[in-house]
């Protein structure tokens, strides 16, 4: 078992770096999951994105969903990188990347990792629109 | 009850709403998570339209309702977070 | 929607140019599925996999399988990249890329691919033990 | 029925049973897949350990049993695969 990777950073993300964090003889499989800047949502153009991050507690509530998906599947490695700051279009906002013996739990936890890491991990991005407005994205806000 | 100021770390848009990233909140001794939402919502009405939405973290983690705070602890205040 | 990508190949493959093939600003999402030499399997230790195609029918095979990825899931770009020859310990023997707007998309159609792939696409392991011996797998043989 | 000589490329462990990437066996024209895969074992009875297991793919496709043969398709036989 490999220690577990995580970083805040305010720097891009080298996510073949990430991945080889977590390569290992010991595993048959590897996932990376990344999530880049994409321009259109909802027929909505957006120019860059701002994230902004508690980082103590994101790298706190990262590490808990490290043991979370330990306790789930027997993976090997976990590299986490989440980038704060100003991000263009395309750029990589996070990388994941999961080792395991076989590749269903690899998948698996991928998956879970991304899942939960949206859920409570206190991270938040602001969009930039193409009509010069911007707007922090609040998932569960009601506008009631 | 001895009156108390608690130091708040505010993030996103709590934030920007309350133009400072740390406010200072006056509380009794030993107050709740709950109670201490009610005096955010009083002295810091910028914050209004996150009325309801804002999650309270102590020492780097999420907080219970129930749990009381003291002057020691890290605690922070932000909305539901969008990170990915 | 970018073109697909497919190779068959005795060379390292260079994961990150395989990433790279996929990457747009229309995706929120990449997967990147790696399968490496695995040392130890069922309590079996291997030193080395030999792989062989049959690099005509695979090419074929890969082009319908990401065919039918694409029917059921808005998937951007695919790169898929498989080594044949000998393989030391370590080694990546398929890197298979999505690109997709969302994450769940890029996650279902990797894993569909890689699974797909191991049921029809014509290409054969052989395991080199550390006792010497060597041997093929050949997954639905029964020894009846 | 006219005799002729189908060319069958073999890969694999059936390949290294044969001792050899390339056979040709004798058949009726217009033979079936099944039929082709009886003569096969007829006249490569080295391939025996694989009998039963054997895929038949025709212009780099699956080939269903009842598909008919002829001389100008590629016809390749493997045992299951096993890639990834």
């Amino acid at each position: 078992m490999k220690p577990d990777f995580i970083l805040i950073t305010d720097q891009p993300i080298d996510y073949a770096a990430v991945t080889e964090r977590v390569r290992s003889n010991e595993c048959g499989a590897v996932v990376l999951f990344m999530g880049t800047v994409r321009e259109m949502t909802a027929g909505r153009q957006t120019v860059a994105l701002d994230y902004e991050a508690y980082p103590e507690m994101a790298q706190q509530m990262l590490q808990q969903l490290i043991s979370e998906a330990r306790a789930k599947w027997p993976v090997h490695a976990v590299a986490i990188e989440h980038r704060i700051g100003h991000l263009a279009l395309g750029e990589i906002s996070v990388a994941i990347a999961v080792s395991s013996p076989h590749r269903v739990q690899a998948f698996e936890a991928g998956r879970f990792l991304i899942d939960r890491l949206k859920e409570i991990v206190p991270i938040w991005k602001k969009e930039n629109w193409s009509d010069g407005t911007s707007e922090w994205e609040h998932k569960e806000i009601k506008t009631n | 009850m001895t009156a108390q100021q608690i130091q708040i770390k505010l993030f996103a848009r709590a934030r920007e709403l309350a133009e400072s990233d740390l406010i200072s909140v006056a509380v009794s001794e030993g107050i709740t998570v709950a109670a201490l939402r009610l005096a955010i919502a009083d002295q810091f009405p910028q914050l209004k339209p996150l009325t309801g939405q804002l999650l309270i973290a102590v020492d780097n983690a999420y907080a219970g309702e129930d749990q009381t705070l003291n002057e020691k602890q890290e605690v922070a205040c932000f909305p539901p977070v969008s990170g990915g």
